[in-house]
């Protein structure tokens, strides 16, 4: 048989580390617009350029153009922009609470808005979201209030969680926000389950689940698509490809001869690529996808191409890995700033109210941060009672629980 | 037992629609060990169902289902096939509750068959129920009988939290003592063989004493159970046998209470022995009984090999070990 | 938003069960010839129709047809259907010695012999193999004596697995035959990482495996494409789609929709559908894959279609789940067959030398029975000593298996 | 400890071309912790290099690796995050010797930071070891210092059996005994803080003695170890500290050595307590040493909680309750 000489191993490697200059010129951007729409009810093997293409609907110019524009009324595209803008604001709260130590940790998802928010505004209240760490946003947009996340960050006597869990990784039921896990990956597959047991109900509501382009890696994505495509699951998949899982490049989880999108269509289901900062194109992928599941034709996957502007959490620091400018020179922008030039091309929005509504959002925040902080922060507390820490581990505390929270209490009274 | 299990999921279905059941093979076919036998014919392809062959996502849209608000039961072909679905049983199933604060819960049932005794070499015989008993959040049972199988895995489903619900399948047909020579046994004439229609529940978390005794305890479940009483009739030591029915959670009581009157203890399992459930019994035997100990705690388990396949027997756990073990503790 | 009342679970069925007649034109198989062939180093992009499509070169009237014949000189043909030929007569001797009770289990591959004796004679002997239990056919192809195998499925005292593993789980290092497991799919990613190894080393050997359609839904047929992508890694990936994982039907591991070998597609390396009973189509897809990877353009994924005509292994019976007839009503035939009529076609073959190869064949493999049976079967041994069962736990073995194993003997004296 | 464990992968991605690395963010960034810094820049990055977030993938492809004769080294990020590929370790890296009569081995390192500590929480703290003390076949290792990290990762890549090498991540800056209320110490002026340029090896299998001494043995691993100092400086009692450092195999000699000495024992660990390894080595200890034992075995342990993330040092196994347990032992 013919053959080279000898085999080569392939390591996919980051294009740009540190002292580098980012061009991203090699990805060859679709333009807004020329993408095409299916019908909701169209074959999958209708849709397949769709995983390769990019759905883009704001033009360089901020107008919405092409067939995905889903020509929202710009009260919802003000709602969209003071939701992102509230996630923004937020984040850089904690972040700045985080430096100042009355949290251990906070993970931020800057320019990451747009992918969060905008479906928040195309699902339904009681459709179940199976997000990861990095979608504050659906909770933000489904007004649940900041001051409530805080307390969970803070660990304070209000904390939902008692303390328990990392910050961030929140647990809403009433705000159909499932309870977040620090096990990459696992919710995905949870997702589909819980939208197989909305269909064997007869039920209306759909699941939407979220997940990282890394760990898009793990054998729970494989476990969602699957048991998506064999049982037709209502539920949107979200792939959230921010270039970054820490400090490895999405090449590093198998982008470098695909697009993520296109693992949907292994499954036969439609998987779409969306412009991730684009908020009209993420709306309106978001509305065809839930469309599709709630029509009972089944499952989409979407990829939203967009950019980790952030460090992966307090925790990282990604000048090491990195260059310092590489959001400033990423091609699609900022989600927040082209929905704002939308809505300012609409004359439906101008620098004042911006400014306006910015300074009502910090103070918001600032007010509710306050007010949490009163309540106990980490280090310093007040906290539930520690004894609470043996609850919940079951429905009924067994007696070697009861015993060990007995022996805790003995040690918390002798300690000095 | 078949006929017990099956009947347990037949009873769950008709009570509660919000029960179904999936696993490879359980739908049309009725599972390799035809405990599903039927039932998809009685209740619908909607409830019970083939799943891919893939541990793992049976388990995590078990739980997705859980949260939803259903009570999902699931077969997992072998035990020693639970291991793909390791992580969602762990990191998942087991701390939903917990660190939801109790928002979110996973009410969801994973039976397999375990354990050896039908020449299934080691990827068909392992007994993995000590893994999961060092994972706070989760349940383990393992009944010994036909009637305690039905009774357990109705409570078992009836469970607000997981539960690993272990056959000993080399029980599934009839009661085996670990005299393989002998002609095979059925459960008919056996005194737990007979199993009332209809529903009946018997509590998590409570042992049976499988036999009364004064001279030592013995602490077995599954198999093990026939195995220690057909070695107590061998060696006429008047043995307390336990029959656990719940390793997790224990019934210290009864353990307790029975090593503190005989004073001697026999730790039985078919799992290999080092770190084996069998440990954590003897740590707890002896933390609580140590004054009352007459002889050390003795372990009879399986080698800390895998199960040789044509090697069965000599890797079984049977009535001649346990005899000599019961012997020795006698002369201690 | 628009949707119906409600929606429904969709559970895939089988489409034939007891008491159906079996009609497989849905099916709309391809004709033999009509597949196009791309270069071996054709960008995966180029090769997508291919994992939609069905390879076939062996026609209707036994011509071989179409860009992928791979033009074989007819001694290489009579070595396939003598490979085939004899691995049926193989699995046919076993299977009735399970029923006599000289071992406990059997699996056979019949209808699915090319599936591995064709890409044995594409690979070198040191390319290793990472298979499942139905593909016999790798060793037979390889020269690996009968009687070898028939020692392990008897558990006999020369069992080179020292009685330990069920019967058919070989493992044969020096046929380039990596070890079987029980557990499905985890062959898979390990063959990957073989592969990249070889890659590491600068060598020249790649590697091959094999795995069920049914087991496709396991995570580690996920994680082999993904590390096989991400590092181009030299492996020829094999998915047998016999239409059956025991009772299930190919969609209930998600075949409904699309094909297997598509899920290539979504990781941007080729997968290409072949006639799995098409001796030629095998070896000349199989070529083009280790062509391929041999001059490190990365893997492929090879979707067999085929079927499994026997049950699923000597504790099934199949007679519950399917038509009795299934197999007969099969559009795509026996491999044998095929293989046979093509040879008789070309005028190197005919009946006289088939039912004298078909004599030799069983004569050899009674031979080899006869012999392996007398150095003990299941249940009446003579075996190897028991006390071998605690070695190899370790490379040394520990004190706690040293006491082990001395109590052990101690039993087995004491034994009435 | 960091540069500890970045010295043994240095010392023999030189000595050894068939060594390897891989796992998450290992390669240009050199590890979440800092574990590998330098060498993917030192290597290559052929040698050196990042995995996708798929643990069971990593495990996989190191056994392949290892099959074809390569020595991989996985890094785990959080031992947290090993479960996914517990079936790839415990059906496959541990059996294969076994399954394949010594044909295919897997000689693998998987190393992986575990313990609390760092306010990681339930998901960046777990001490899992005890699950994989049950795996026959498989080693397990724990080093509590730098100058035995280097020595025990060095042997633990040489070895031909695949092991798990725990790091304890709260020792990684410096040691630490559990005040958490005391300032940061660094390594600097430990002792066992000087750790050697190049290569060398301790041999798996191998306790060491921590401290001497005759009224109390003390078993412990990690962590623990420093704790265990701590709390016996406190109580002012002459305890024995063994720092296993091997948990499997287990160091018996030096265990019974110790126990029929001191004929009393603790065990302590930040594992959660039931069905731990602390159970193993309580059953063997009272298997072997039961008359000597003067007071009950005692155990001191995590919760068997997850791992409360406000909650770090109540759930910690601290001196104080060490301390306690000491004294109720020498009171027993
Ligand atoms: C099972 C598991 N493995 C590893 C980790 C550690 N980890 C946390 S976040 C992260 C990177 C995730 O990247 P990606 O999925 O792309 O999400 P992003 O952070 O970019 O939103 C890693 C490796 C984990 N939490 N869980
Ligand atoms: C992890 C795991 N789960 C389940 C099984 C039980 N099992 C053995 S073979 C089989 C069916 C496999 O079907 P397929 O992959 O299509 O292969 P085929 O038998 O058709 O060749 C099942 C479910 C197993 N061996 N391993
Ligand atoms: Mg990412
Ligand atoms: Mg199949």
């Amino acid at each position: 048989m013919k053959h080279d000489s000898s085999l080569r191993l392939h390591i996919p490697e980051s294009r740009f580390r540190p002292g580098d200059v980012p061009d991203f010129n090699y990805l060859n951007l679709p333009k807004a617009g020329v993408a095409k729409r299916p019908k909701t009810d169209a074959k999958a093997s209708e849709t397949r350029d769709l995983a390769y293409g990019l759905v883009r609907v704001i033009d360089d110019a901020g107008a919405a153009v092409g067939p995905w524009d889903p020509k929202l009324d710009p009260e919802t595209l003000r709602k969209g922009l003071r939701y992102m803008l509230l996630t923004r604001v937020f984040d850089d709260r904690m972040f700045k609470a985080q430096r100042q130590g009355k949290t251990p940790f906070y993970m931020k998802c800057t320019g990451e808005e747009a992918v969060s928010v905008a479906q928040a505004l195309v699902l339904n209240r009681d459709d179940m979201c199976f997000a990861s760490y990095r979608q504050q946003g659906l909770l933000i947009a489904r007004d649940w209030p900041v001051f409530d996340l805080m307390c969970q960050i803070y660990s304070n006597t209000l904390d939902r969680l008692k303390g328990r869990q990392l910050p961030v990784l929140y647990s809403v039921r009433e705000a159909g926000f499932f309870s977040l896990s620090g096990n990459l990956g696992t919710q995905y597959p949870q997702a589909v389950g819980w939208a197989m047991a909305s269909a064997y109900k007869r039920d209306t509501k759909i699941a939407a689940a979220w997940i990282g382009e890394g760990a898009s890696a793990e054998g729970d994505f494989h476990q969602a698509l699957t048991f998506a495509a064999v049982y037709r699951a209502p539920v949107i998949l979200n792939l959230s490809n921010n270039q970054w899982a820490i400090s490895s490049s999405q090449g590093v989880a198998g982008g470098e001869e695909t697009t993520f999108a296109s693992r949907a269509v292994g499954f036969g289901f439609p998987g779409i690529r969306v412009d991730g900062n684009d908020f009209l194109a993420v709306y309106a992928v978001s509305r065809w996808a839930a469309e599709r599941a709630r029509n009972n034709h089944g499952p989409t996957l979407i990829e939203h191409f967009t950019y980790r502007a952030a460090p992966h959490s307090t925790s990282d620091d990604p000048s090491r890995y990195r260059p310092g400018d590489e959001y400033q020179r990423w091609p699609l922008g900022d989600p927040i700033i082209r929905l704002k030039g939308h809505l300012m091309r609409l004359g439906e929005w101008d620098e004042a109210r911006h400014t306006a509504l910015m300074a009502e959002l910090e103070a918001e925040v600032d007010t509710a941060n306050k007010k949490a902080q009163k309540l106990g922060v980490h280090g310093g507390g007040p906290y539930h009672d520690p004894s609470t820490m043996f609850e919940d581990v079951y429905k009924e505390m067994p007696w070697h629980l009861r015993e060990q929270q007995a022996e805790l209490a003995l040690f918390r009274e002798k300690k000095p | 037992m078949v006929e017990a299990l099956n009947s347990a999921m037949d009873v769950m279905l008709a009570r509660d629609p919000d029960v179904l059941i999936f696993g490879e093979d359980v739908g049309f076919f009725g599972g390799v060990f035809r405990v599903t036998d039927g039932l998809q014919q009685r209740y619908g392809e909607q409830r019970v169902f083939d799943a891919p062959i893939a541990e793992s996502g049976q388990i995590a849209v078990a739980i997705g289902m859980g949260a939803y608000g259903l009570r999902p039961v699931v077969e997992c072909q072998f035990a020693d096939y639970i291991y793909p679905a390791f992580d969602q049983l762990v990191s998942e199933a087991a701390r939903l509750r917990y660190r939801s604060a109790g928002e979110f819960n996973a009410p969801i049932t994973v039976r397999a068959p375990y354990g050896g005794g039908i020449f299934g070499g080691q990827t068909h015989s392992q007994s993995p129920e000590g893994l999961f008993t060092h994972v706070c959040g989760l349940k383990t049972v393992i009944p010994s009988n036909p009637y305690d199988a039905k009774g357990l895995l109705i409570s078992a489903i009836e469970d607000d939290d997981p539960v690993l619900f272990f056959e000993p399948k080399r029980l599934y047909a009839g009661p085996f003592d670990g005299h393989y020579e002998k002609p095979v046994e059925t459960w008919a004439k056996h005194a737990a063989g007979e199993v009332p229609v209809g529903y009946y529940a018997i509590p998590l978390g409570k042992a049976a004493v499988a036999r009364q005794g004064e001279a030592l305890t013995i602490l077995a479940y599954g198999t093990m159970v026939h195995v220690a009483l057909a070695a107590t009739a061998e060696t006429g030591v008047d043995a307390e046998i336990l029959d656990l029915r719940s390793l997790m959670p224990i019934d210290i009581e009864a353990i307790t209470g029975s090593v503190e009157k005989t004073g001697r203890c026999l730790i039985v399992h078919e799992a290999t022995r080092t770190s084996g459930y069998g440990a954590e019994l003897s740590a707890l035997v002896q933390e609580r009984c140590f004054y009352h100990l007459e002889a050390p705690i003795l372990r009879v388990t399986g080698w800390d090999t895998p199960y040789p396949r044509e090697f069965e027997w000599e890797y079984f756990p049977g009535p001649l070990r346990v005899a000599e073990a019961i012997r020795k503790i006698m002369a201690g």
